[in-house]
């Protein structure tokens, strides 16, 4: 927080989505198929499961966090539409 | 309470009133023996001269009458088992698995052919077969003359054997193998197929060790008939032409047995050495004086029967009643190979490498 | 040869029956153990025998032997599965795992010890929930449900210590996932509400607004009286970034700079 | 013909309750009953396995049942097992339900039996014999007893290789385990023949052959063999070797997630290497870990070698990465005093992040330097139901942090303490460093508080601060002969700049007071003379720290340098700095490490400043006693002050020095008999050290050193680290003070 050049560590969080993971999704697709595309959700909103979060951030040696985000849209258990705003890369650690 | 002691300890060694003694033609010393291993280095009577084999390479050949020694060789190979041969050569197998043939009259070496696995027994050759038989139930013929591997039977072996092969005997159509398993197999010298089989011993038990039925003991052929016994199996006549039964007693031994008219003598595996009446099976008299003592193989002598032991004693028992008729110390090292016969003589080969001929004389 | 004891000094059944009830009557709970296991020793299958191994489990428990008075127990369910008082071993099982357990420095020092590693309580928990579906009507019903609750409330409590970690590390999914996982399995426990505050500031931090809605419209239903709400009963979550002190700040303990 | 059941009696009950009866005979009272039905009933009473007899006949309504129960075992005696213990014995045993109160039931016994001797021979005793009887006892109980005679071990005679070219039979037989019977075989039991050893063995030929490149080489046949005595055991392996292959070339297929360049490097072997079998696995290893950092914890790599000839091979590395994988919920148990939090802020692997397996690793080796824990292991598992779910759970051991030395303590620097002395490194499970002391004895008075929080910030930023005061009488102590009392603070901050490195500084103060005892040396009387006695001075405290150590206490890997500084700054009384170097590092020489090889280093330099020109007496380093040169008593090496006390002439005082230079070469022993404990420490040292003061002619030279070699030992106990050593001075000169036994508690060295 302030002192000169104190080690922090980067901190990861969520899904890891590329362009040619989402090229995959057709509508009409399962949620299970989705999943297997994209991977597991890794945030959900409780009270409303018609959509899933595929939220992705990162934190380089606590400067700002960056963000990403994949809103995958459901009717029932049928996937509709998603929508995404994609960071250019997506480091793992 | 429970007993400490082991199960199988030796009998000390019997006072005997010698009444009979053996007489040593002439003796000599081959190499270091056994050196101290496990082996059962059989000597040879091939051609009129006599041949021993050491552990540590060295071979002799020896006029029998005299112990005049004919040639010397010394090879640099460990030797696992005794000598085998034929008109043209002799058979050794080294530690590292190899069958080697020399010349007969020189000693010097004609060829060699690997062997899958360790032997323990004198390779047994017909004139143009040589028959090598490996510790894990596997029979090679080779050509004598050449050397060049012909067939080879693979006969299943048990995960736990004796510390012993008995030899193969080889006719000219029909080879007699004796396995681990507790069976006699003939095999067709031809191609090695098995022609029949008979089953000494059947594994029964609940170790392992329960379940040892080796067959360790070479099959004496007698008329047209193999008699062949086996460890926790039986002493068996076997017809040689069809593998036939011809009869059985329950037995359990090591060694073959020595024959004399109408009778048979068992050493058992417990040191007991047993005579038969070869009629009626009939046990005759039982001599157990000499149990545990690790007994060698029987020989007769005249009208009397030899054994050795693991100190090295010779014992001499009447064939007609078993009493102990004399005793002669001859290797402290132990005597474990058999004892051959040549003309009324008996020629022993002890542990520590001592051979010698002995002749059978009266006491009084 | 190890000769064996003789029969002699086997006492009469009763006898061990009436030392083992007198010990347990005076709480020299010790000497009830020695006997009561001596009878079963001797007469596996007598007529004392189920109360005995009943009273044993009792006895052991009041020794602070956590694993015999649980093995006393098995065994008892073992040997008498239809007994009419198994719901007492089994209520037995999980109060030695629930009592004998807490660690030495949350018992005497006061320690806080819903931060720690529950345990025993684990399988306390199971013991109880086990009672409660096969002996609903137990008289012992009422008890282990309450302290089901108990248990419950604490396993609440550990996973909001992580969610407040999570956030001052800045590491917001986390801290979501761990309040999220309060709301679903620990519905009526008291830190429900402060996890769904949790809930929905972590929203806010991500950016997720219509789920921070949905956490806040949760919130409102469940808890309108929460202090997270202004007056007009909009929502003041924090903003959890944290505040970045100048060194001299920090060195000075806050006296200067800012 | 059927009856209707008017009563039900039981004859025959000795020890089994009627309820018990009752609730395995399914026939109650007023039912009708035909000849099947009572059949039924009698055998469902004789599964209860209680009764070995049961008739039924009937006296009118009444149905009476005579029973014979089935003995009770009424002890069980095991005689003459030496290899398999008794209590192994009668788990076996009670597992079968044979236990003491319980049903004895006379086939349970023999299947018993054939297991016992079955173990036997699966350890190499042919000869054992076991043999179970069950004698009678009155009131229907049996007592068993089991009469074993293990007979002695079939021993191995002679092992042959047979068909092996490339190595001789010397060489191969020394990678075996079993071993051919030599006069020291009875201590070490190797030649005891047991197949498990021998499948064991054929596994290391075999990995030592393809570790060799015979990609070819196979074990035809091994056969085992025993004399008629069932004394001696002999071994025949026939093998054959095939051709021995060097690599062709190398190349990697699959999805290969990270550019191909980066796996490419970690490849360490290339074409014309021989073919090597462990080579191939740790390289494949290496590729899967990288692959793990990128989150593919279940990512495979395995080598595939394919003969491109007869003696070359083409190696190609297959990856399966499988799927990236991420944690869902990190876990700790066994942490019943230690808060949550202490041990969640030493992870580097976040929840709902990727599964990094070196973050993972890292993070349990983060728990392990902490020294809280006695052992700490980690395992991931999948979450079932998910693919690419893991849960990552850490199980730790917790150990005494702290030290309590209780009120009685003795130490040789000061004689009798009385006081407590509490220091903590975990208080109450906060992970907060925290020691409160006061200490009263003859020579010294004193009471400190100190506070630690090593993660003020979640990045592990420590601010700490601590009080202290002192007085002490250094005539008893045999330092020197005046009295120096002390006062002050530290307030202290420390922070990591990378994984293993922390700087730290601090600024405090300190107020110093001598008092001139009776017999007071001329230095200091000249010191007093031209300083005054009362110096209040300002610190200004730096240092730089890097620790790979493996474990907080007593590690056993690993190395930590340390830099620090001390400076009084001006505008204090006396400007005067200290320097001052730790050195500490392992190196383990075998793999479970209980061999470790330890060289500690400490290097201290003072000096004046400004208008100083040298450090003030009270600040010398000293050197000498536990924790220091051991052998010699605590701070009596170097210079000597010239005492002027007339009836003690011979007894003039240690002085220190400004330079301190101090060294110790150690080597880790296994504790005996106390097996692998990770508490307890034992070594054999060679310590060496000096103090030098270079403004009073007393220079550096190698001559002074004193050394000594000793065997130390060391205990972590609940009340804190015990600690002693047994040394011999070896270049003591006339008039050191040498001590063969010295020891301490509460310090950790």
């Amino acid at each position: 927080c302030v002192f000169p050049g104190v080690y922090k560590i980067n901190v990861q969080q969520g899904n890891i989505v590329t362009e040619e993971a989402i090229a995959q999704l057709e509508p009409g697709m399962s949620r299970s198929q989705v999943h297997s595309a994209l991977g597991t959700p890794l945030t959900l909103n409780a009270a409303d499961t018609s959509v899933e979060y595929y939220v992705y951030t990162f934190q380089e040696a606590g400067g700002d966090i960056r963000k990403q985000k994949v809103v995958v849209h459901y009717d029932g258990d049928t996937y509709t539409h998603l929508e995404k705003q994609l960071l250019d890369e997506q480091p793992a650690y | 309470c429970s007993s400490t002691e082991n199960y199988e300890e030796p009998d000390p060694v019997p006072e005997v009133v010698s009444t009979v003694s053996l007489k040593s033609q002439w003796s000599l010393t081959v190499g270091d023996g056994h050196d101290g291993q496990y082996l059962q280095l059989e000597p040879a009577i091939i051609g009129g001269s006599l041949y021993a084999v050491s552990a540590d390479g060295e071979l002799l050949a020896v006029g029998p009458a005299t112990g005049d020694v004919r040639w010397r060789n010394e090879l640099d190979e460990t030797i696992m088992a005794g000598v085998g041969g034929d008109s043209r050569h002799l058979y050794l197998v080294t530690g590292n698995a190899e069958l080697l043939a020399l010349d007969r009259d020189s000693g010097d070496e004609v060829w060699r052919l690997r062997m899958p696995n360790e032997v323990l027994a004198a390779p047994q050759s017909n004139g143009n077969l040589v028959l090598t038989q490996t510790i894990d139930g596997k029979v090679v013929a080779a050509d004598a003359g050449s050397g060049e591997r012909l067939w080879q039977y693979d006969a299943p072996a048990p995960a736990l054997s004796i510390r012993a092969t008995g030899a193969p005997v080889v006719g000219r159509e029909l080879a007699l193998v004796t396995l681990a398993n507790g069976r006699m197999v003939a095999l067709s010298t031809a191609n090695g197929q098995p022609v029949w089989q008979y089953t000494v011993g059947e594994p029964a038990g609940r170790t392992e060790l329960e379940r040892l039925v080796d067959v360790t003991a070479q099959p004496v052929v007698v008329e047209g008939a193999a008699l062949v016994a086996g460890y926790q199996g039986k002493l068996a006549l076997v017809d040689i032409r069809n593998g036939e039964e011809i009869w059985s007693r329950a037995t359990s031994t090591f060694h073959s047995p020595a024959l004399a008219p109408n009778k048979i003598f068992i050493v058992r595996d417990n040191g007991d050495v047993v005579g038969l009446d070869a009629s009626s099976l009939e046990e005759v008299w039982v001599q157990d004086a000499l149990s545990w003592r690790r007994l060698s193989a029987p020989a007769t002598i005249g009208d009397q029967l030899v054994v050795g032991d693991f100190e090295g004693y010779l014992h001499i028992l009447s064939q007609d009643n078993g009493q102990l008729q004399g005793q002669l110390e001859f290797d402290d090292e132990g005597i474990r190979a058999p004892m051959l016969r040549w003309e009324n003589r008996l020629i022993v080969y002890g542990n520590g490498g001592r051979l010698a001929v002995f002749t059978l004389e009266d006491r009084e | 040869c190890a000769s064996t004891q003789e029969e002699a000094d086997v006492l009469p059944e009763e006898a061990y029956y009436e030392e083992a009830r007198k010990a347990m009557n005076s709480g020299n709970f010790n000497r009830a153990e020695t006997n009561l296991d001596q009878l079963e020793t001797y007469y596996p299958f007598g007529r004392y025998a189920e109360q005995a191994q009943l009273d044993l489990i009792y006895a052991r428990y009041q020794n602070l032997d956590l694993e015999g008075a649980r093995s006393a127990a098995d065994r008892f369910l073992r040997l008498n599965p239809q007994s009419e008082y198994a719901d007492y071993a089994l209520y037995m099982r999980g109060l030695a795992s629930y009592n004998l357990d807490v660690g030495l420095a949350t018992r005497y020092l006061g320690v806080d010890p819903t931060d720690r590693d529950p345990g025993e309580q684990r399988r306390a928990f199971q013991d109880f929930s086990e009672l409660l579906n096969r002996y609903p009507d137990s008289d012992y019903a009422p008890d282990a449900r309450q302290r089901m609750i108990a248990i419950r409330n604490r396993l609440a409590e550990l996973e909001l210590h992580a969610a407040r970690y999570y956030i001052r590390r800045q590491a917001y999914l986390a801290a979501n996932n761990r309040a999220r996982y309060v709301v679903e399995n620990y519905p009526e426990s008291p830190s429900t509400e402060e996890a769904l505050i949790l809930m929905a500031e972590t929203y806010q931090a991500l950016k997720l607004d219509d789920a921070a809605s949905d956490a806040i419209r949760l919130l409102a239903v469940n808890y309108p009286e929460s202090e997270a709400f202004g007056r007009n009963m909009t929502f003041q979550g924090r903003d959890l970034t944290p505040e970045n002190r100048s060194l001299l700040n920090v060195v000075t303990f806050g006296l200067l700079g800012n | 013909d059927e009856f209707t059941v008017s009563d039900i009696e039981v004859e025959g009950l000795q020890r089994v309750s009627a309820g018990n009866v009752f609730s395995a005979f399914p026939v109650g009272i007023g039912e009708s009953l035909d000849e099947q039905e009572l059949a039924d009933a009698i055998r469902n009473l004789f599964k209860t396995g209680l009764f070995t007899d049961i008739e039924a006949y009937r006296d009118e309504g009444t149905l009476i049942l005579a029973v014979r129960e089935r003995p009770a075992i009424a002890s069980i005696d095991i005689e003459g097992n030496k290899n398999i213990e008794t209590d192994a014995l009668m788990d076996a045993l009670s597992a079968a339900g044979m236990e003491e109160g319980q049903v004895f039931r006379r086939a349970t016994l023999e299947r018993l039996e054939l297991e016992i001797l079955r173990s036997y021979v699966g350890q190499g005793r042919y000869n054992a014999r076991v043999k179970a009887t069950a004698e009678e006892r009155p009131r229907n109980r049996v007592a068993v007893r089991l009469d074993i005679n293990e007979g002695d071990v079939a021993a191995i005679r002679h092992i042959n290789i047979v068909g092996n070219e490339a190595f001789s039979d010397e060489e191969l037989l020394d990678l075996f385990e079993l071993q051919t019977s030599d006069w020291w075989s009875s201590l070490t039991s190797k030649d005891k023949y047991a197949r498990e050893r021998l499948s064991g063995d054929l596994e290391t030929l075999r990995s030592h052959y393809l570790d060799e490149g015979y990609l070819d080489f196979n074990i035809e046949s091994s056969q085992v063999s025993i004399s008629p005595d069932k004394r001696d055991v002999f071994v025949a392996v026939s093998v054959t070797e095939g051709n021995q292959y060097t690599i062709s070339d190398i190349s990697l297929r699959g999805d290969l997630i990270v550019p191909e360049e980066e796996l490419t490097e970690l490849i360490d072997i290339e074409p014309g290497d021989t073919l090597s079998q462990s080579a191939l696995t740790a390289t494949s290893e290496r590729l899967s870990r990288r692959l793990g950092r990128e989150g593919y914890t279940f990512a495979n790599v395995n080598a595939i070698p394919e003969s491109t000839s007869e003696n070359t091979a083409a190696v190609t590395f297959y990856v399966e990465p499988g799927n990236r994988t991420y944690v869902r919920r990190i876990n700790f148990e066994g942490n019943v005093t230690t808060k949550d939090e202490v041990l969640r802020q030493e992870m580097t692997q976040m929840e709902g992040g990727v599964a990094s397996t070196d973050r993972i690793e890292f993070s349990k080796t983060q728990l392990e330097r902490l020294g809280f824990f006695q052992s700490v292991s980690v395992d991931t598992t999948p979450v079932p139901g998910s693919d690419d779910l893991v849960d990552v759970t850490y199980t730790v051991q917790e150990q005494p942090t702290g030290s309590l030395s209780a009120s009685i303590g003795f130490s040789q620097v000061s004689g009798v303490i009385l006081g407590a002395n509490i220091s903590e490194k975990n208080f109450f499970g906060t992970g907060k460093r925290v020691s409160i002391g006061a200490n009263f004895s003859e020579s010294i008075k004193s009471a400190n508080f100190s506070y630690e929080d090593p993660y003020y910030t979640v990045d592990g930023v420590s601010r700490g601060f601590s009080l202290f005061a002192r007085e002490t009488d250094f005539e008893e102590q045999d330092i020197s002969s005046y009295l120096l009392d002390e006062y002050g603070g530290r307030l202290t901050f420390g922070y990591p700049i990378d994984r293993f490195t922390r700087l730290n500084f601090g600024v405090g103060y300190t107020l110093s007071k001598i008092k001139a005892g009776s017999y007071t040396a001329d230095e200091v009387l000249e010191f007093i003379d031209d300083e005054g006695d009362s110096f209040g001075n300002y610190f200004l405290t730096g240092s730089w720290r890097r620790s790979t150590l493996n474990r907080g206490v007593l590690p056993t890997d690993g190395y930590s340098h340390s830099l620090s500084a001390d400076v009084a700054v001006p505008g204090s009384d006396l400007t005067f700095y200290k320097l001052r170097y730790k050195g500490d590092s392992f190196w383990p020489l075998n793999e479970d490490e209980t061999w470790i090889v330890r060289t500690r280093g400490e290097l201290g330099y003072g000096d004046g400043y400004g208008d100083r020109s040298q450090m003030p007496f009270y600040e010398h380093f000293y050197a000498g006693g536990y924790g220091s040169v051991r052998g010699y008593r605590a701070n009596s090496l170097g210079n000597r002050e010239l005492t002027n006390n007339p009836n003690d002439s011979d007894d003039d005082d240690p002085f220190g020095g400004n330079v301190l230079t101090e060294g110790t070469l150690e080597l880790i022993v296994p504790t005996p008999f106390a097996g692998d404990t990770r508490s307890m420490r034992t070594s054999v040292f060679l310590d060496a050290g000096q103090v030098f003061d270079t403004t009073r002619g007393f220079d550096p030279d190698l001559g002074e050193i004193r050394t000594s070699v000793g065997i130390g030992f060391q205990w972590i106990t609940v009340v804190g680290p015990l600690a002693f050593s047994l040394a011999q001075p070896l270049t003591d000169q006339s008039g050191d003070e040498t001590q063969v036994f010295q020891f301490s508690l509460g310090q950790s060295f």
